[in-house]
């Protein structure tokens, strides 16, 4: 099996999942689940380190590497603490 | 020592698996907590087994890069208003675009250098191209019209559909030239027309639909990612970008749902053009209306055997959710029970009372969904409004020729006496007028929905009744 | 990645698809349930196939795809007609 | 024309999809028909894509086996009845694993004449060995001692579980010399030691206890056909069987739960031994227990307001579903409510009651569960509880030296009067003797369901009253 049908099943199992843990998400959770699924698309930061880490790479590469991994960490950081800070809010009735 | 690609992979499987049960942990609130750090340990292992391979090779750059974001993302996420979460949300979306489009070209740049570019590669690479700019500038257009950088007024000019049509062809066009080429022409053309097309795809849409849009953007975005991971062979990215792009997909069809209309409504239809001009205020004894003053309300509620709180967006513009905690912990103490209902589209966003009510502490036991609360009613003493409007309109039942027709709407009109705390007779959101001012047992207390609970919350204090 | 890898990670993505889809099933289903999942794992006629349809195979490998098929085709089609008899039983009060 | 490993694999992921869809049709008796023909969909492109490869190339074998297993199949499914399902898929879980472990070995005699054996496969060629014969002789068991081949009673001997660990270990060892040697003899001993543990951890389990084993072995069978899937590099299998796999559990998890019982204690315990000789018969008045006449539960049936009827093993063996349609009209036609509940465990196998009750023709929106059910009996003024015995018993929730304290029960003693239909005192399945016979509005009917129930619907019909 060529390495895109790998993906192509990866990738259709993966929006199965997607679907059924989203729809588990109770609905007053769905403004953290914004803010959860923010931070995990900050994924693109692996690509981002390939990209940025290669040696030899040209100036143009290089830089663009580096723009991407700092957005993408942005992105993470930013996504996984919002999120924290949110769901920390949540507290069932205090005896 | 560096990881092998095996080794690397089954690290990467394990961050998948974490980045699931994170979702997973959403269930509940009371699991939320550990999900999300679940999610935290899957991006650990995930940067760290990238950083371990032998494909990374040069650190300063990234060390720098992510010291720097990690400082940036997490002062604003400290500093950030909950009130202010949608801005953040789309801004945040497009740093994923970007990142994902810079990816792209930068993964390009470097194999064609070594000479591995193959079609199925650069087609991989085009719609990780197209996915991310559009995801790019879309985002910043909401994220402008959100924060008032840009009118909320939606732009609209005869062809529109037409023109973003012929571009979205185009590109593709170029996209089929550039896998067959690799010409760095078309993968500029590609580049720029997706990043117009972002723009004047987002532009005609009224500032009030943004929210539906944030929901698209987030699942262009995990889309965006996905053409990442095919383009670098990567099955976490794909698993990832999956995750997230149904999440962003759902959410949209969740709040379409439940505003009745459809997404193509939202994304093409003349709606939400921040309404709420055409009604004028103060009229309302003329009209039949009721209004009635705090105590009133507070005669009503403190001997209620239940009172049911109906908060909507009103209750975020007027940040009213601490005064209300106090309210209800006051109402409890005279032993009424006090519970809140929500709408699945108070508000702005999906969730955001829950979020503002969870912030001011109310426990989330007292907060119901509105299929739960719903057959309470009628065995309710006192419904109060606070800024919510459309979320309880019974023309969405009632009126076939209504805009909202159809919508499923909290059946607050049924509780003994119905208070509604406003400022105005203006409509809400959808800018269609509310049929339950006119019922009998409503009464509207005109104010800003924290001034009037702070006023009830002082006179219960003060125990005048 | 390895192929036995690209199997691992399949097999992963199945078991939390199979997670949610069951637990999805609405436990007045639970008996056709369990017929229609034995029907499905008649699947292995596949691996059946692929023993018994190969040329110039021994004797015995041939006799034994020959009843792995045998064994795997009344699991199909057993199971997915038993399944289709009870599931049509299941009627809502008829007007 | 041969299809390309490419295409192959493309129908593959479409197949996997369909059964994906099909297990998601099961969600609602609506959409249950549509599953089983996406099911059917993907077995038959599953088949096609496999025959149209460039793999398979002698055809007339596997046409005469084919032909052959239809036929057989076609005909059994086509004569079981449905109380004999038990049996039929213990059966048919039996012919899962024999081919499993065939597959594996042939694969093995054809990649050595190949002489493309590596270590790795071999590894998953004695997992797909192993879990396929456990699968094979374990089911045999089961299907003996459901048709009442062999005996129900559990087996038991000193160190039996040593014995069986020890038969496992040497499984394991002889599985990693085959993989590391190929020898014949360690493939050999590999396969003959999982036959034989299959039969030994079956057989000390009593027969009561199968409905838990069928849905163990249901499971192993799922991961027996993954395992060839890893042997074969077929992805396709591998997501069938993790499928079947998960059911099985999730089967065996929620039959355990309901019965408040650990699957070691299933596996492991004595429990189950199939008791009932325990108790005598016929001292119904002794023990202050009221026996009461068909027409005196017939008199309090016919002008109740609701009537829920509870069905148990016992409406099973006597049949008695058809005869209760019969009832549940007539009542029905005087105005009465006629629910049915059904407790998750109720009679032997999961979804047991439904089926039967879906054979007589009872609307499935008249069948309720457990929880959805429990709030209504205080309401309700006649529960007819036909053959049940455990999942009533209040035992379970109030007395802590119980065996099956702890389990949830349908609260059937709330409701204002409760017939019992049963042909002796005889406790049921648990073996445990039921607190209910004594209360106060209890009352039984003794005698076979069927004819009780038959002697009920000659009463309304007679209008004696
Ligand atoms: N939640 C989502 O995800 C989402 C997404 C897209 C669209 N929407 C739409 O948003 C609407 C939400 O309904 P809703 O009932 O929550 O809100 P709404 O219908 O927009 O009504 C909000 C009301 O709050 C009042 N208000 C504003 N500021 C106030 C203040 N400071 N004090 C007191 N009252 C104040 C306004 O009346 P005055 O001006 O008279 O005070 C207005 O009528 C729905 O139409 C929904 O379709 C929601
Ligand atoms: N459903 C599952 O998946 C499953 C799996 C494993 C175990 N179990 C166990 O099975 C039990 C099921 O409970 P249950 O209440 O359905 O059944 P039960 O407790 O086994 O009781 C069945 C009753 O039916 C009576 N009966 C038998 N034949 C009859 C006939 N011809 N006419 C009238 N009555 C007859 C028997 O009493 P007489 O002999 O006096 O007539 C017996 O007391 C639970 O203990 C559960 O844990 C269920």
């Amino acid at each position: 099996m060529s390495e895109t049908l790998v993906a192509l099943y990866v990738f259709v199992l993966a929006c199965f999942i997607g679907y059924w843990v989203v729809w588990g998400v109770t609905p007053a959770l769905h403004t953290p689940l914004v803010a959860l699924t923010n931070a995990i698309s900050g994924i693109v930061i692996v690509g981002a380190l390939l990209v940025a880490g290669l040696k030899e790479a040209g100036v143009v590469a290089d830089a663009m590497g580096f723009i991407a991994v700092l957005l993408a960490s942005i992105n993470v950081f930013g996504g996984f603490l919002v999120t924290h800070r949110m769901l920390s809010m949540f507290k069932k009735r205090s005896k | 020592m560096e990881l092998s690609t095996n080794t690397q992979a089954i690290a990467y499987l394990v961050s998948a698996v974490l980045f699931i049960l994170a979702l997973k942990g959403l269930t509940h609130p009371a699991t939320a907590r550990r999900g999300n750090l679940y999610g935290i340990a899957g991006m650990a292992i995930a940067i760290g087994a990238t950083l371990a391979g032998s494909e990374v090779q040069s650190y300063g750059l990234i060390a720098i890069a992510i010291v720097a974001g990690a400082a940036i993302g997490a002062v604003v996420a400290m500093r950030i208003q909950m009130t202010a979460m949608p801005q953040l949300v789309a801004a945040l979306h497009s740093f994923v675009g970007l990142a994902a489009v810079l990816v792209a070209i930068g993964t390009f740049i470097n194999r064609r250098a070594a000479e591995t570019l193959n079609p199925v590669l650069m087609g991989e690479l085009s719609a990780g191209i197209v996915i991310g700019a559009i995801t790019f500038t879309g985002s910043v257009v909401a994220f402008g019209k959100l924060q008032g950088l840009l009118s909320g007024k939606p732009v609209r000019f005869n062809g529109q559909h037409l023109l973003n049509a012929a571009m979205g062809l185009a590109a593709i066009g170029f996209a089929v030239h550039f896998a067959m080429t690799g010409s760095l022409v078309s993968l500029v053309a590609i580049t720029v027309l997706a990043l117009v097309l972002g723009t004047t795809l987002i532009i005609p849409i009224g500032g009030a639909d943004m929210p539906v849009v944030i929901s698209m953007l987030n699942s262009y975005s995990g889309w965006a990612a996905a053409a990442t991971g095919f383009s670098l062979g990567n099955n976490l990215l794909i698993i990832v970008g999956a995750l997230v792009g149904c999440s962003g997909a759902i959410l949209s069809y969740i709040m379409c749902r439940a505003m009745n209309r459809s997404i193509f409504n939202v994304v093409f239809g003349g709606f939400g053009t921040d309404g709420g001009e055409s009604s004028a205020t103060g009229e309302a004894t003329q009209q039949g209306i009721k209004s009635a003053s705090v105590e009133d309300a507070v005669y009503w509620m403190e001997d209620a055997g239940r009172v049911i709180i109906v908060p909507g967006y009103g209750m975020a513009v007027a940040q009213a959710q601490h005064a209300l905690k106090e309210l209800m912990e006051l109402l409890e103490a005279r032993g009424v029970e006090v519970l809140f209902a929500i709408h699945p589209v108070a508000g702005r966003m999906p969730g955001h009372m829950n979020v503002l009510l969870a912030e001011a502490d109310i426990p989330y036991d007292h907060v119901l969904e509105m299929d739960e609360i719903n057959p309470d009613f009628p065995s309710t003493d006192v419904a109060l409004i606070v800024g919510a409007n459309d979320v309880v309109n019974p023309a969405a039942k009632e009126d076939p020729s209504s805009p909202i027709y159809g919508m499923p709407i909290l059946e607050a009109g049924r509780a003994r006496q119905v208070y509604f705390l406003k400022r105005s007779l203006r409509p809400g959101y959808s800018g269609v007028d509310n049929l339950l001012f006119y019922q009998e047992n409503t009464s509207l207390i005109f104010g800003d929905a924290k001034d009037t609970i702070e006023g009830m919350v002082g006179a219960l204090k003060g125990g005048r009744h």
